[in-house]
This record gives C-alpha cells, sequence and structure tokens, in this order.
C-alpha cells in the first residue's frame, strides 16, 4: 500500500500556498509534516483527506480498496474534535464509529484505549480539552481506516497521554497502517521521516 | 446501525436533546400566527377568510429559519469536514440531515396547525385540509431550504442571507399549498390538481435538494 | 347537580385542568427520583462534592 | 427565620424536606373544600352552569401573573444580590407558570364556546394572557438552549426583567386594539357586583390555586438544587480522572 504526491500543488484566495511537492508514503510508515507556520501544513493535510481541491498534480493511493476513494480511506484528526457536547461519550464515539467505519464496531477497546471507559455515560460537554482531544482519537481506533491524517495530535494532551498516542500510532504503524502528521515538535515515533512543507 | 439511519438518529437527538431547537420552529411558527390578528384586527370573519393563508406563511417563515444551523453546528465543532469523508455519498448524509430536521421541527408544526387554526378561527374540517397541504408541502420547504443552508455555510453566513436565497425558490410551493388548502375549503376549483402539484414539487426537491445542497458543500468548501 | 346544557364543555375544562396539573406533578416526581438515583450512583462511584459538610447531613 | 439562612442550599433542602407534605396536605384540604363549594354554588343567571369554568380560569390567570411576579423576584436575586437560590427559584417557577398560563387559555376557549359560540376570541384579557403565554415560552425557550445553567439564569434573569416592564404596556396596548377594532365589548367576565355565594368558592380556589403553586415550586426547586448537584459532581469526576 502506497500514498504518492506528485507535483502537488495548493492555491487559496489567490495566494500559492505551496507547489511542486513530492512525497511518497508506504505502509508501516510515519512521515512528519514539517514547516513554519502558514507554510501549508494543515492544507496539505485536508488536500489529502479530499477536503480542499488539488490545484495541479496528483495524489495517488496504491494498494488499498479498489472502490474506495483516498478520502474513504482516511481518518482526519483536524484542530477541533467534532464532538457534540448534548450526546455522551459512547454516543458521540458510537456515531463516528458507525458513520466512518463498519457498523457494529466495538467501542470499549477504542475507550479503553484512550482512558475514557470510567467516562462512557457522561455528556461530552463536561469533558475537559484533553478528554475530548482523546475521544477524538478514540474514533481511530474504533473505525480501521488505513491512513491516519493528524493535524497537531498532541496539542492539548498532556505527558501521559501523548505517550499513550505514540503507543497507538506505534501499534497502528506496526499493523502496515500509515501516517501522516503536522507537527511543530516530536510526537514520540522514532523513526518517521520527515516532508518539508514551504520555504526553509 | 447503517451510516445513514445512525446520523438520522444522531441529528434527531441532538435536536431534543438541551441546546437542541427541536420545538424552536413551532414556537416561531406560534408567534407569528399570533401577530397576524394585531396588525389585520381581530375581525373573526376576515381571520377565518385568511386564515389558511396566514398559516402557510407562518409555516414557510418557521421551517425556514429554522434551518439556519443545520450546517453551521457541523461546521463550527468539525463534524462537517468529516461527514464528508464518510463512505456514505454526500447526497445522503446531506438528505439524511434534512430528514432529521423535518422530523423534528417541520412535523411539530403540522401538529399543531390545528390549534392555531383554532385561534383563527378556521373551521374544524378545513383545518384538516390545511394540515394535509401542509403535511405534503413542508418537505419540499426544506429540501430546498437544505440548498440555502449549504450556501450559505460555505459563506459563514447565517440568518438573512438563507431567507434571501430561498424565499424565492419557495415561491412555487406556497402558490399550490394555500390553493390545494384553499380549492378543500371554499371551492369551486377541485383539490386534486394542486395538491398533486404540491405532492410532485416535494418530490422533486428531494431529489434536487439534496444533490445541489452537496455540491454547494463540496465546492463551497476550502 | 345540574350542569345544564353545556356539561361537556364544564367537564372538558376541568379535565384538562386536572391532565396538566396531573402531568406537572407527576414530571416533578419523576424528575425528583431521577436525580436522586443518578446522585445515589455518583455517590456510589466514591465521587463526593467539594463541600463535604453538605454531602454527610442530606436525607 | 432569616433569609440568610435560606441561602444555604442545603439548610433549604432540609426545610423543603419538612415542609413539603404539610404544604401538600394543605393544598388538597382546600381544593376539596373548594370543589364542594363550587358545587353548592348557584349558576349565573346568564350563563347558567358555564360559569363553574370561571373557579378554574380565573385563579389560573391570577397565578400566571403571580408567578411571574415570582420570577421577578427572583430575577433582582440572580442580577443584584447574587443570591444562590434565586437562579433556581426563576427556573423551578418558569414551567409552572407556563402550565398555569396554558390551564388559563385552554378554560377560557372551553368557556368561550357556550358563551360566544366560537373556541377563541380575540378579546382583551385572552389575547393578553396568550401574549403572557408566549413570555413564558420564551422563558423556556431560553432555558433550554443555554447549555451552562449560569448563564441561561442571568439570561432569562433579564428577560423576566424585561417582561415584568413590558406586560402592562402589553395589556394596554392590547386593550386599545381590542376596542379600536371592537367598540362594543362582547361579553364581560365576572361583573362589578359579584354574589357572595359565587365569590367564596372563588377565593378559596384562589387559595388552593396558590398553595399548588408553592408546593410545586418548592419541589422544582428541590429537584433543580440536586440537578445542580448532579452536574457538579460530574464535573469534579471529570476532573479526578483526568489527573
Amino acid at each position: 500500500m502506497q500514498l504518492t504526491g506528485d507535483n502537488l500543488t495548493c492555491q487559496r484566495g489567490g495566494r500559492t500556498v505551496f507547489s511542486g511537492l513530492y512525497f511518497s508514503l508506504s505502509g508501516g510508515e510515519a512521515m512528519m509534516v514539517v514547516g513554519r507556520n502558514g507554510a501549508g501544513k494543515s492544507s496539505l493535510l485536508r488536500m489529502i483527506a479530499g477536503l480542499i481541491c488539488i490545484s495541479a498534480g496528483r495524489l495517488d493511493l496504491s494498494g488499498g480498496e479498489a472502490d474506495a476513494t483516498l478520502a474513504e480511506q482516511a481518518h482526519y484528526l483536524g484542530h477541533q474534535d467534532a464532538l457534540k457536547p448534548s450526546l455522551s461519550v459512547i454516543e458521540n464515539l458510537r456515531f463516528w464509529a458507525d458513520f466512518l467505519g463498519a457498523a457494529g464496531a466495538t467501542l470499549e477497546p477504542a475507550l479503553a484505549a484512550v482512558d475514557l471507559t470510567p467516562l462512557a455515560y457522561m455528556p461530552a460537554a463536561y469533558l475537559s480539552a484533553g478528554q475530548k482531544r482523546r475521544l477524538s482519537i478514540a474514533r481511530l481506533i474504533a473505525a480501521k481506516r488505513p491512513l491516519w491524517l493528524l493535524d497537531e495530535p498532541t496539542s492539548a494532551l498532556d505527558v501521559q497521554s501523548q505517550d499513550r498516542l505514540a503507543g497507538l500510532m506505534r501499534s497502528h504503524l506496526a499493523g502496515g497502517g500509515m501516517i501522516m502528521a503536522a507537527t511543530h515538535g516530536p510526537i514520540g515515533l522514532e523513526n518517521a521521516r520527515e516532508l518539508r512543507v514551504g520555504p526553509e | 446501525m447503517s451510516a445513514f439511519t445512525s446520523l438520522l438518529l444522531r441529528d434527531m437527538r441532538i435536536a431534543v436533546r438541551v441546546g437542541g431547537g427541536a420545538l424552536m420552529g413551532a414556537l416561531f411558527f406560534l408567534i407569528v400566527v399570533t401577530m397576524m390578528p394585531f396588525a389585520i384586527g381581530p375581525d373573526l370573519g376576515l381571520l377565518a377568510r385568511i386564515g389558511p393563508a396566514i398559516l402557510w406563511l407562518g409555516a414557510l417563515l418557521a421551517s425556514l429559519l429554522a434551518l439556519d444551523r443545520l450546517f453551521a453546528n457541523d461546521l463550527d465543532d468539525g463534524s462537517l469536514d468529516l461527514l464528508m469523508m464518510g463512505s456514505m455519498p454526500l447526497e445522503l448524509a446531506v438528505a439524511a440531515k434534512a430528514i432529521a430536521h423535518w422530523l423534528t421541527t417541520c412535523l411539530p408544526l403540522v401538529v399543531i396547525t390545528p390549534v392555531l387554526g383554532l385561534m383563527l378561527n378556521v373551521e374544524m374540517h378545513a383545518m384538516g385540509w390545511v394540515s394535509l397541504t401542509l403535511l405534503a408541502g413542508t418537505p419540499a420547504l426544506t429540501f430546498i431550504g437544505l440548498i440555502g443552508a449549504a450556501l450559505s455555510v460555505t459563506l459563514r453566513r447565517g440568518g438573512l442571507l438563507l431567507a434571501v436565497l430561498v424565499l424565492p425558490l419557495t415561491v412555487p410551493v406556497l402558490i399550490f399549498g394555500v390553493a390545494a388548502a384553499n380549492a378543500a375549503i371554499v371551492g369551486p376549483a377541485p383539490f386534486g390538481p394542486p395538491f398533486t402539484i404540491l405532492c410532485a414539487l416535494s418530490l422533486a426537491s428531494f431529489v434536487l435538494g439534496p444533490v445541489a445542497a452537496a455540491a454547494a458543500l463540496r465546492h463551497g468548501l476550502e | 347537580m345540574n350542569l345544564g346544557p353545556h356539561a361537556d364543555f364544564i367537564i372538558a375544562a376541568y379535565a384538562v385542568t386536572v391532565f396538566v396539573i396531573g402531568s406537572l406533578i407527576a414530571w416533578i416526581a419523576l424528575d425528583y427520583s431521577a436525580q436522586r438515583r443518578i446522585l445515589g450512583d455518583l455517590e456510589e462511584q466514591g465521587v463526593t462534592r467539594r463541600s463535604l459538610r453538605t454531602s454527610k447531613d442530606k436525607p | 427565620m432569616p433569609i440568610i439562612d435560606l441561602a444555604n442550599p442545603t439548610r433549604f433542602l432540609n426545610i423543603v424536606n419538612r415542609v413539603l407534605p404539610w404544604l401538600a396536605a394543605a393544598t388538597v384540604l382546600v381544593f376539596a373544600f373548594g370543589l364542594a363549594r363550587i358545587m353548592g354554588a348557584p349558576d349565573d343567571y346568564q350563563q347558567g352552569a358555564t360559569v363553574k369554568i370561571m373557579y378554574l380560569h380565573v385563579p389560573a390567570a391570577w397565578l400566571s401573573m403571580m408567578c411571574w411576579g415570582v420570577m421577578t423576584v427572583a430575577a433582582l436575586g440572580t442580577l443584584v444580590w447574587r443570591h444562590p437560590l434565586s437562579d433556581v427559584a426563576g427556573k423551578a417557577a418558569a414551567p409552572i407558570g407556563t402550565a398555569f398560563t396554558f390551564i388559563c387559555l385552554i378554560t377560557g376557549s372551553l368557556w368561550g364556546r357556550p358563551t360566544w359560540g366560537t373556541y377563541w376570541v380575540w378579546d382583551a384579557r385572552l389575547t393578553s394572557m396568550l401574549v403572557l403565554f408566549l413570555l413564558y415560552l420564551g422563558v423556556l425557550a431560553l432555558y433550554w438552549t443555554a447549555e451552562d445553567p449560569g448563564r441561561g439564569s442571568r439570561a432569562a434573569a433579564v428577560l423576566a426583567l424585561v417582561g415584568a416592564i413590558n406586560i402592562p404596556i402589553i395589556k394596554f396596548s392590547v386593550e386599545y386594539w381590542n376596542t379600536l377594532h371592537q367598540p362594543a365589548s362582547l361579553f364581560r367576565k365576572g361583573g362589578s357586583a359579584i354574589d357572595p355565594a359565587i365569590l367564596t368558592p372563588l377565593l378559596v380556589m384562589a387559595g388552593g390555586f396558590t398553595l399548588l403553586f408553592f408546593t410545586l415550586h418548592f419541589a422544582a426547586m428541590r429537584n433543580e438544587i440536586l440537578r445542580r448537584r448532579v452536574r457538579s459532581m460530574r464535573l469534579i469526576q471529570a476532573q479526578e480522572l483526568h489527573a
């Protein structure tokens, strides 16, 4: 399974954010997208997730499910947590698991993986920023998708939760998954390659 | 549970929980209808004559204004991004949201119509006909309004823009809805033709609305 | 007692009043037992309020 | 008892637990007495037995206005003195006031059918009650929409105060509007000189409704205090697990 970007260009509001970007990522590999503020790290992730159009170039995922688009095989963890405050923790998770992945996914392991099991029936409104982030991460576990697109995944997480996230990412890679993460600092993956976006 | 039903149930659940807007449309409808006699005067004969028209106008405004937050909340908390990444076509996801909205917001409008008709001195049997036309016509309003909701959310503007975009598109629904109601109540034209056209409008918008709204969302989001 | 020709309306008025007040009472009673139950569950899970003083002498 | 004692929700809960059974018993007794008097009350020479609806309609109207008064006082408590129980009192009163206003409207319309020949007439008093009903629904909607109880209470308190100032103006305007369109008034309910045989049961029923209001209000306040405890305990639970 391989994701390749070929001469990618991103234009937003008439401004070229980045151009001529090449990369390739194979199963089991992680890639850190680095660059200055405004260099287009988030734009690149959103482009791969199919949320903004590709101005020029090609994106290709080979070796995945034949009839699924790239966006349907990717998880996107953005700056917002996509949680509804009036729904409980488990209701939020069940909805995204049903919507994004296989119906009837088991949610308990996903909740346990982010250590939210005791709060399963609490409305999401009561959660702290870090707990909301963890619930958002549980979505990646509950619905299986090979490509994880993580935009600043460690924001709002304490050290312990960052370690837990690193463990989850490692086991995702070990299972043949791929990770692309936009980040300003280390997120606990040792063999990750770097992809620099925008000017040095 | 399939993605479609899970989205439908989730939106309905949010609407009826604390902070949701399930009955707000019905409340707005009640207030609009109450305001009318203050402008027109409490003449019961006159109110009975124009009652069906008042009810239709009130239902039109209530069902459109309630659409304002349909996509805006999902945009604000990032859910909209994920809704576009589902394995289900975006058109279906949008349709699920619209159906949930119709069930929680427009169905209550139809249910309280007889009570409001009572206040406007519309006769008992006439109220049944008005409710029936609203039941057949409000899906068209919701699905046409869906397009406006999608357009206004991509521009990150809500409220009046939605009404400005959508109200002209609802003219046929209003014409045939009131025509069908009046035909049933006072005649002399038969009830069948305008009511059939009203149903046809609902069915057509059921197809057109989600397709156009999904297109607006896809092309509008950057 | 003779309610005259409009007995239906009088009975309906009293019935509606009883129904509305009855549902209000039922809602308040159900809400009370629900809140007590949730409080009991939370206390069983070992959650204590910041003002311990008040949680002890609750009936 | 000094009001400051009541500021402590736990103290208030203890008092409510002690007072509520007595209050409920008194309500039942007064209602039983009132209903017995209504049975024996004479019919009106014009309206016949339908005057019996008045014993529900008029007290419900009084109580719906008194309830807004309670909410106004609670609103002052919330906004001016920041009294912890005022939020609770205001929130607990809103649904009860809505229910009484609803009773007033429904009984008015059921009384109107035999009297006027139609269920609803845009008569000045009924219309004012309808506007009051809409105001109540607005307050309920505000509580319903606000996810944070404190913010919702303050918003509803402002609305309650604005409403209290506005209600007399609304009443005046509606009366003006009504006379403008219908110079000949339809039928005046009650009348200036009420027969004591009718007045006594009316006052007894008004007393019963007042007792009922306070019974329900105290019980609803108790629920609201418990609900806030649940909320704060859940927040603590979420916090402890975060650590």
